[in-house]
């Protein structure tokens, strides 16, 4: 018998379609909800049913709890799915969801709302034997500014308490500027947010943004599944994830894993959760904890053999956690955004030509299909493509094949920006940090010798077309080779 | 008809001409054979390029073609005689008129020079933003600004006017 | 350093692709091969070079030893592989290679002639002390032929020596029919193979076919990937296949992969070959030995983490063996025929839409696009399914969802019959044999109201649009939702 | 206007009418809301029946209609109430004349009947090899070979005309 008999997924695009693949798979039925831009979306397509919720604009359909959880209801769910985004870390919704007596497949509300707030979430982390980057866990006053950094050790990092996404960050070399500095801060951080708690904390130079997976059931068990690393990332938005991590050794994995274990337990975790560190010289400090399924789950799952959605439902239902097998390979993934590859800008369009790449060791998550309209509505990722490997080596040269083959025509998209990073040295080496892509070496244009020639051909042969030669006029799918050979010979023996 | 194409700094100039269903390629006093094939409805072109396959995905929009190949991307500029000499002459009328276009739909959130100014290459004129984040549109070119079209605030479609310089 | 300058690819479609990809991964150039009607197929749009060897027919180009031959030394290959099919088991072909000294990735010509020879086959796995089926090893002839059946046990299958594929086979059930079953059985294969040699062996009952991967060096080193249930299929062609074989235990699997082992090396073997095998009740016998990679290899691959033709590519540049580590989990592959799924008759066409399924667990190894159009000069296999799961019975669903996400529009396809195969209890409860397609029940057409509902529907769709309806005339890609409300609304208001 | 959908043995007859823009489907006494969406340029169209989600590929070739579903493919024939009008009519005229055609091209390596034949319900009229694989091509429904257009040996195209039957 299936765990649930129903699951809305409160979500779109990649991740909607994922988690109803594996709810299919487990024999239950899924609910898609959607706005009016998503009327045609790929989930709305293979779900079981769909309920429409609103405007195009987030805060009209997915953003809108009541809307939602009225879709739940009415279409007969028993259980929902939060995706990653939108209500996945809103406490109030999934208690709203279990007044109305749906299992709502994430964590409990408080523990949503512990680590929802980042310095209560140190707080928690501290008292759980987590390592912090060294610094205050409370809001610093002028007085005590000095000497605090000077303990926790220059250059040291303010930063607005209610602050997030890097925004509201002031990094201090040495005394000179700090009072300044920290008046400036607390200035900034009440226009932001509201707010003006500051707080001081040890800046880790060359910073590796490394991650456990972990996950808890209701029975008091917490596993986690190794590590992700994920310091490929411009402006906090990841771009390439890779596990296992090159700079991990056995040792420091199993400390961080307990550690992120330890966490979980200490808030009364349970489902998929993602520890976030900081990783330098050896050593990992607490960043924070996403109580959701993330992004790049995948590399995970390719190591581990595990569906990490599966274990979600199964422990929402009760299940005891799947205790992890040992991982196998190295696995990578290449987020696919639509966005211009040198300038970053969105890169709005109509998806037309296509072409997947395949074959041993790709995986590709995306609701991506010809004809799609890239609107501007939601954020930018389109898919990710994932790959395995026996070893590192291999996982990389999977990823640029797999790279070379993959073709989206009607947006412009990150894909050669992964692929630069892929080739370059300093991803290769394993040795990176956070700062990789602002290194990043512009295009090497290895082929643009053949893109000019082929640019060049392109509109030679639309020309042609256009203007009705002969010789071109009846080329057609199949034996073109053939074809131009004989069309071009009857040709020039007319001459 | 010789053709003239361009990607950033780079261009080459080439001449075509069928020979034995093959075409001939020529660009300055270098030759090569290039095999043809249209795949599908325009699903993609392969080309051997004296044996070396290359596999094509292109999107031409007039001069513009856009090509895919192995993993990159590739913006080119492709004219032929014609045009060249079209657009000369064109050049010479507008002396030098430029504009700076939205190049997708979103919000004018701020307009960072006035009419009059002297802009350096590469300096923000308008902050637009779309799809969440904000994103800086630059002069291509130093110039003068000339007409401000947009304020802050300004829903925008993509290909939309913003500024005009000389 | 690669392991080889450029590889020639001696061979078409997914297979040839599947070799690209993992040459590409590995850093060693591609040479295609193509016939006229193969100028445009994706093998030889992404190979590093390509070349033209002939026509259409198999013979006037991929069965054209010299041709590609040629080709390879045109282009400046150091090695060729063979894929499977066409010249792969062809000896004079992997000597001729070595003339001209390009590196057959394949086993040497005498091991290739060894299994090619069927009764060849069979004295030389006796030696080796693999287990036949019971019966005489040699031509039989009327004197003995009572006596034999006897020993043997009945039902007694008659077999042309020179046969193959099913032909020239005869089953008698009791002495009564036995000597004019095997006047006619000689007869038959006099005329059929020019060669009237006929011998006996036990019919043996609700057979499995069964068949081991081995991987051999040249230094000796002979290792085996388990096995694979290759049982569903009809007319000798497989349709689903899936490691493990729910049949065997650890220990008869250790026993087969043994007695694959012992017949590689008795043979002198290097490279990757299948030792199949027939099972039934707990007891195996030899049946042939492939020396090629084999169509249904990912499923191996997927479930050992390795990729096999690397280690063709490993073993042929004279590199030791890779030792198998634990298999992990189910894998089933299904092969997507451009066939009718009732009637089995080929399907030829062009192919329009296509959408591919991907997610977890799933792999598609295939050279189809949209335009590419089937033609009947080659076999009717567009590609192959592949998926795998954490066991069997997630494999099952993992690839029934598969299935229900691939569009193939413009030709028909096997796809329906194996949807049917892994919906069927006899499939799912393990226990089935090669007789289980013959079994296997008509559609059930659960979904035949909505298909009724559909049709009707889209032909509506059609003529109304057709009809110049005002109504429909503006759907576009999007917001249809909308817009066909706001469009009818506008319609309804104005009467 | 009313459709006639069959597949196989199965037929039902629908009628539509729009109603605030979605489409109400009847057939018999029941009747069902279908929210229609087409998707792209063709590429599916999406049905959302009483909230349920239908996920259509089809394919169009006048009254045949093949549609993909679930894993399925359906092969069905939709006639609306003009098409069945004139059908008749045609029907009456032709006297029950049939057909049999090549589903695809091949070579003829048998025939099995001779003008004159009276044939069963699924019995082999020929055998068309294509593919590497022989086909046999039987007949639809029992009747009398009046004609027979083809020999053994011969090559034919899809859809050619092979035997006629009555």
């Amino acid at each position: 018998m299936a765990l649930f008999r129903r699951i809305l997924i409160a979500n779109r695009g990649e991740i909607a379609l994922r988690v109803i693949r594996t709810a299919e798979e487990m024999g239950i039925e899924t609910v898609a909800v959607f706005s009016d831009a998503d009327r045609g979306a790929l989930p709305v397509r293979r779900a079981t049913a769909a309920e429409h919720i609103g405007g195009s604009k987030p805060a009209q359909s997915y953003l809108d709890a009541g809307r939602v959880l009225d879709a739940a209801v009415r279409s007969g769910c028993d259980a929902l799915h939060p995706g990653y985004g939108f209500l996945s870390e809103n406490a109030a919704f999934a208690e709203a969801c279990a007044r109305r007596g749906i299992t709502f497949l994430g964590p409990p509300p408080d523990a949503i709302r512990a680590m929802g707030d980042k310095v209560a979430a140190r707080r928690i982390a501290q008292q759980a034997g987590v390592p912090l980057v060294p610094g205050l866990q409370e809001d610093v006053d002028e007085p005590r500014l000095a000497a605090a950094a000077l303990q926790v050790g220059y250059p040291v990092m303010l930063k607005a308490a209610a602050g997030g996404g890097g925004k509201g960050i002031r990094i201090v070399h040495d005394e000179k500027g700090l009072l300044e500095a920290f008046r400036m801060a607390r200035a900034e951080a009440k226009g932001a947010f509201g707010d003006d708690r500051v707080y001081l904390e040890k800046f880790v130079t060359r910073p590796r943004h490394v991650e456990i997976q972990v996950m808890a059931d209701k029975h008091g068990n917490v596993v986690h599944y190794g590590e992700r690393e994920c310091s490929v990332q411009r402006r906090h938005q990841k771009l390439v994830e890779e596990t296992p991590c090159s700079a991990l050794t056995p040792e420091l994995r199993e400390r961080m894993g307990r550690s992120a274990c330890d966490l979980a337990r200490a808030v009364g975790y349970v489902g998929a959760g993602t520890v976030e560190f900081l990783y330098s010289g050896g050593e990992f400090y607490f960043l924070e904890m996403n109580t959701r399924l993330q992004v790049e789950h995948p590399v995970t799952e390719m190591c581990y053999g595990v569906d990490l959605v599966r274990e979600q439902i199964r422990v929402g239902a009760g299940l005891e956690v799947t205790q992890p097998g040992t991982p196998r390979g190295h696995a990578i993934e290449v987020r696919v955004n639509a966005e211009h590859p040198t300038t970053f800008f969105p890169s709005l369009g109509r998806i037309g030509r296509l072409r997947l790449p395949g074959g041993p060791g790709v995986r590709l998550d995306s609701a991506m299909f010809r004809g799609l309209e890239v609107t501007p509505f939601y954020d930018s990722m389109l898919g990710k493509l994932i790959v395995h490997g026996a070893d590192r080596e291999q996982a990389i040269a999977r990823m640029q094949r797999a790279l070379r083959e993959m073709r989206i025509v009607g947006v412009a998209t990150s894909l050669p920006v992964a692929l630069r990073v892929l080739e370059g040295d300093e991803f290769r080496s394993g040795d990176y940090d956070t700062g990789i892509l602002e290194r990043l070496a512009p295009p090497a244009g290895h082929d643009r010798e053949l893109a000019l020639l082929a640019a060049a051909v392109v509109r030679f042969l639309s020309s042609e077309r256009v203007g009705g030669d002969r010789r071109q006029s009846s080329v057609g799918a199949v034996p073109t080779w053939a074809q131009l050979g004989r069309v071009e010979r009857l040709w020039r023996d007319r001459r | 008809m010789k053709y003239l194409a361009r990607i950033g700094e780079d261009e080459r100039e080439y001449s075509f001409a069928w020979r034995d269903g093959k075409l001939i390629a020529t660009c300055g006093d270098r030759e090569c054979v290039v095999d043809v094939a249209r795949i599908g409805d325009g699903e993609a072109i392969s080309l051997l390029v004296d044996g070396q396959s290359v596999d094509v995905v292109a999107d031409v929009d007039g001069e513009d073609v856009v090509v895919l190949l192995r993993g990159e991307r590739y913006e080119a500029k492709v004219e032929n005689d014609r045009e060249r000499a079209a657009h000369a002459v064109a050049g010479a009328r507008h002396g030098g008129k430029r504009e700076l276009r939205a190049a997708m739909p979103g919000v004018v959130v701020a307009v960072q020079v006035a009419v009059g100014d002297e802009v350096a290459e590469g300096q923000t004129l308008i902050v637009l933003e779309a799809m969440k984040m904000q994103n800086p549109l630059c002069a291509e070119a130093p110039g003068k600004v000339t007409r401000i079209i947009v304020e802050a605030g300004a829903a925008v479609a993509a290909g939309a006017l913003l500024v005009e310089l000389e």
